[in-house]
């Protein structure tokens, strides 16, 4: 007990000495403050940006808000079609031999690599942006369910067949929820990559958002929008993946396993 | 009896395969011929003799090959820096609880940045040129690598460590013989997601910043018009990662004989 | 076959007085070891038997300074026990092999650590590998074995660090019945060849009056020396003689176990 | 054969050219508790994966009551070496897996789950899920969810293997009297033989690779038995001298 108050003690005193430090290197100047703003600049930064639209058209909420709506509904059509699909691709062979090598060849490009093209069907709008998260969270919601369901333990299976289980029931009371941590699993990589490839195509092309925000930003010059929009980014990722924890916490029953 | 369920098998997965293959070039087509996808998409025939002529004609300043060793080479610079600093950091969070609370608060705070969102501030301090790609490489990995690390060297077998103890091993023994090998399973965990997202790292940052390299073909494709060169940098950009990440499953199965995940 | 092992009554190896234990737990504390006092002596094959979970794994990692003492002392030959000590080696109750080294790689584990050159530890590690009858399979990985060669690649990592105790924390509690009766025969033929002090815990009466010169009965929780056996029986012993039953019989009657089968209903 | 529940004959079973199971021929009665010593690793797998026609057997035939097995229209019940109870599922809806599985009504669901839950004393458990459980009570969950289905014939593999030897004890002696109330014919599938002498009406030893029947030994020393008595250590080596041999 007493080791552990000890160890938080050290932490907050590391991250207090942290802060100090960068705030005294950037006042003193031997960082130039153009290079790297104090926190308490980057504090009154954060609150003048929330109801301002300058350098970029928009105030923080309102990117924030893009961003988030961008994300969430490409991330929520990618689990949506590609669990069911990972799960039937498991389950039916046929289904698997028929798509596991279209499926190979995909899989391995990276979900940046779909921005210009996504750009060049859907312009710079939202549905372009859409699209690559959709391709980001889609691909890891399948290989997840996938190898969730192929991961189900032979014996959970045999008991469910000598009690007389068909087939049907095997998948529904025993393969897809011993699948259930994994397709989370599946979601949390998926959810990572939503938020990656989102600030990517912000960034290369478009008119609001976290990344326009911060590449508006860096062409003016305004290095302190450019720290906010970074930290924000930081903390509304770590905010959405809190909240798919919580989730999985209320769905999963029995804790994780494996 | 084996051997006949076998052959029955193989030949259904490379039929089905076949199958589902030549569906996907079918629709491609149909697509270009009977909609207005043709317009702005080549046809699988123009996408795949683009992608070989791309071999021997430079697009920009270099071949195909050209613009992916470029961009092998600057992932393999930052992938690896990233690499052994995670590493290194990750082990020492793991294995000492006072570099733990002093350091772990701070890496918090980065953590949650994707590598890409880097880039804008990437470009004010350093400027635009190499050292900021590998830059933006680097922290695409490195927290990955470091989480990973650190939840191997938190993970060791209490029990090992005592037996090692009881046969006579120091403390730094007890570190480079037990807690480095239980933690290589979960390192090459981490060494292969950090690869991947590497990988991404350096195409956003090459769209972004370069004049070369993978990533560069393909926005180039996008803003000349030539869409062609964005499928063939999209061909090679998939080929690359799987055999990247082919590369890494192999040396893991080498150097990871006793895991049980290898059997 | 000679039976009678001449055990010398000298000074013992091991001198225990007074030893208890106490866990902290969140309410309170738990006293697992209430004032033991035992002698060994050397080269005794002694069985700590008891049908209890707590107290005999605790001695026995006291022994190897895996646990501090809460009171008492531990002396081994007559210097004050503190921290691990070279002289004591330990089988485990699981295998507790490093799973990346190979066979030869845990059984040189310990003379590698303390420094000895390549050659003399693999031509040391090389003996006891043999010994346990495990010659061939020196680059295999523990993952490939089957539980009863894991234990014995186990023993013979314990054996190669030289020490003058062993420590057997219920070795052969994993094992199925077979493999168990012929690791119990192993073990003895093992301790003839290669004369070292034995303590052995295990919680099968059998298995204790099988291989024991001295089986020390201990209590449950908390644990305190109920009585002691010396067993004479000549070895091999066997598991149906009448001095055998009879002794078996009489400590079951001691201990809760199932001897008698009387709680079945 | 009016006593006869369960009729095993010329059962074999390949894998292309590796005979895995070689012609096994044996017969249960109603109501006894059948212990076979003998096969490990994958002959007793597909052994007791062809006896509950989870796979096709290449020749023989298996009778349950006289009828070619199904578990679909028998009563089977199936506890294994490895836990199973099933992770996702709390203590109740696990004993109420095979009930619902077998399609009964909801109320006969509650009252069977009320009565094993009573039997195996899990009453303060029922919204335990297994991770939370201690292992005795894991394989306690797993015997409740077998009887309360009222089997025809429960097939029992190692099912205390992983347990502690105190745990072992108490938990062989519970299911004794579980089987001596419900009538259950058993067989009981382990390679502790101390476990087989102290809990069968009859042992039936095989050999391995391929699995074969050996003998059979009928045990009728009186219930409730003694581990150290004379006869029950002779019959013990008698058993282990037999697979000795193997």
């Amino acid at each position: 007990m007493k080791e552990k108050t000890k160890y938080i003690i050290i932490s907050i005193v590391s991250l207090i000495s942290f802060i100090l430090l960068w705030d005294l290197v950037s006042k003193s100047g031997i960082i130039s403050a153009k290079k790297l703003p104090a926190p308490s600049k980057l504090f009154e930064t954060f609150i003048y940006k929330l109801g301002n639209k300058n350098p970029d058209g928009n105030t923080l909420p309102i990117h924030i808000w893009t961003s988030l709506k961008e994300a969430l509904i490409g991330f929520f059509f990618g689990i949506v079609i590609g669990v069911p699909l990972g799960i039937s691709m498991a389950w039916f062979k046929k289904f698997d031999k028929f798509f596991s090598p279209l499926f190979d060849l995909i899989k391995p490009i990276p979900p940046v690599g779909w921005v210009p093209i996504m750009i060049t069907f859907f312009g710079i709008g939202i549905m372009s942006k859409v699209s690559v998260i959709f391709i980001a969270s889609f691909i890891p919601a399948v290989i997840n369910s996938y190898s969730g369901i192929k991961q189900t333990r032979e014996v959970h299976k045999w008991v469910s067949q000598t009690f007389g289980a068909s087939n049907r029931q095997v998948l529904f009371t025993i393969a897809i929820p011993s699948a259930g941590p994994m397709i989370f699993t599946g979601a949390r990589v998926a959810l990572n990559g939503s938020w990656v490839s989102l600030v990517a195509a912000e960034l290369i092309a478009s008119t609001k958002g976290l990344g326009y925000m911060i590449q508006t930003a860096r062409l003016v010059g305004r290095i302190d929008v450019v720290f906010v929009g970074v930290l924000v980014i930081g903390v509304f990722g770590a905010a959405m993946m809190e909240g798919l924890s919580f989730l999985e916490r209320k769905l999963v029953k029995g804790g994780r396993r494996s | 009896m084996i051997n006949k369920t076998f052959t029955k098998d193989m030949r259904e997965t490379w039929m089905y395969g076949i199958l589902g293959f030549l569906v996907f070039l079918l629709v491609w087509q149909a697509a270009c011929v009977f909609t207005n996808f043709g317009k702005i998409f080549p046809t699988p025939k123009v996408s795949l003799a683009a992608f070989l002529q791309a071999f021997v004609e430079p697009i920009g300043r270099h071949t195909l090959l050209g613009h992916i060793s470029i961009s092998l080479r600057r992932v393999l610079i930052g992938y690896t820096l990233s690499s052994i600093t995670g590493i290194i950091i990750g082990l020492l969070m793991g294995y000492s609880k006072l570099a733990h609370a002093i350091i772990y608060p701070i890496f918090c705070i980065i953590r949650p940045i994707p590598g890409i969102a880097w880039i804008p501030l990437a470009i004010l301090w350093i400027g635009i040129g190499e050292p900021t790609i590998h830059f933006i490489i680097f922290m695409g990995g490195f927290s990955q690598m470091v989480m990973n690390t650190m939840d191997g060297a938190q993970h060791v077998d209490t029990e090992l460590v005592g037996v090692a103890k009881v046969l006579g091993a120091k403390e730094n023994q007890i570190f480079r013989k037990i807690v480095l090998p239980s933690s290589i399973p979960y390192i090459f965990t981490g060494l292969q997601t950090s690869l991947s997202t590497s990988w991404m790292a350096v195409l956003a940052a090459e769209m972004i910043t370069a004049r070369e390299g993978a990533g560069w073909l393909i926005i180039a494709g996008m803003q000349t018009g030539r869409i062609e060169n964005n499928v063939i940098g999209m061909i090679a950009i998939g080929l690359v990662g799987l055999i990247l990440a082919t590369l890494l499953r192999n040396a893991e199965r080498r150097l990871c004989r006793w895991t049980v995940r290898s059997r | 076959m000679d039976s009678t092992k001449q055990v010398k009554k000298e000074k013992p190896i091991i001198t225990m007085e007074r030893i208890s234990k106490t866990f902290q737990v969140e309410d309170g504390e738990v006293k697992v070891i209430d004032q033991i006092d035992l002698d060994i002596r050397e080269n005794e094959f002694l069985v700590l038997f008891g049908a209890g979970q707590c107290g005999k794994t605790t001695l026995l990692k006291m022994l190897a300074g895996l646990e501090t003492i809460s009171g008492g002392s531990i002396k081994i030959d007559e210097k004050e026990l503190k921290g691990f000590n070279p002289k004591v080696g330990m089988v485990y109750q699981t295998t507790a092999l490093f799973p990346w080294l190979t066979v030869m790689g845990n059984v040189e584990f310990g003379p590698k650590a303390r420094g000895i050159g390549k050659t003399e530890r693999q031509k040391k590690a090389q003996y006891y590998i043999d010994l346990v009858g495990l010659t061939g399979f020196e680059k295999h990985f523990p993952s490939m074995l089957s539980g009863g060669m894991q234990q014995r690649v186990g023993i013979a990592r314990a054996y190669c660090n030289d020490p003058e105790i062993i420590l057997m924390d219920e070795p052969f509690g994993h094992l199925d019945a077979q493999t168990r009766y012929m690791m119990e025969e192993e073990v003895e033929k093992i301790w003839q060849e290669e004369k070292r002090t034995i303590i052995f815990v295990t919680n099968n009466i059998e298995e204790a009056l099988y291989l024991a010169d001295r089986i020390v009965i201990l209590t449950e929780c908390p644990a305190r020396v109920l009585t002691e056996y010396k067993i004479d029986i000549p070895r091999p012993r066997s598991l149906v003689s009448e001095e055998f039953l009879s002794l078996r019989e009489e400590i079951s009657s001691l201990v809760d176990l199932r001897e008698g089968g009387n709680d079945a209903e | 054969m009016p006593n006869e529940k369960v009729v095993v004959q010329n059962l074999t079973k390949s894998y292309g050219d590796l005979l895995v199971l070689d012609d096994i021929s044996f017969s249960v009665k109603e109501s006894e508790f059948f212990v076979i010593v003998g096969p490990t690793g994958c002959g007793k797998t597909t052994f007791l994966n062809s006896l509950t026609k989870i796979i096709d057997i290449n020749n023989g035939s298996i009778l349950l009551d006289g009828e070619a097995v199904d578990p679909r229209k028998q009563n089977l019940a199936y506890i294994l070496q490895e836990y199973s109870a099933l992770p996702w599922l709390n203590v109740e809806q696990n004993i109420a897996y095979g009930l619902k599985i077998k399609g009964y009504e909801k109320s006969v669901i509650e009252e069977r789950v009320e009565e094993a839950i009573k039997m195996v004393n899990l009453e303060n458990y029922r919204h335990y899920y297994p991770s939370e459980l201690s292992a005795s009570m894991l394989q306690r969950v797993v015997i409740a969810r077998a009887f309360a289905t009222k089997p025809d014939l429960l097939l029992m593999d190692e099912p205390y293997g992983q347990l502690d030897l105190n745990l072992k004890y108490k938990l062989e002696d519970e299911l004794l009297s579980l089987w001596q109330q419900t009538g259950t014919t058993v067989i009981f599938i382990t390679h502790n033989i101390e476990e087989a002498v102290y809990l069968s009406d009859r042992i039936l030893v095989m050999t391995n690779k391929p699995t074969k029947v050996k003998t059979e030994l009928i045990n009728d020393l009186p219930r409730p038995r003694n581990v150290a008595s004379r006869q029950f250590v002779e019959l013990r080596n008698e058993v282990t001298d037999l697979i000795k041999w193997w």
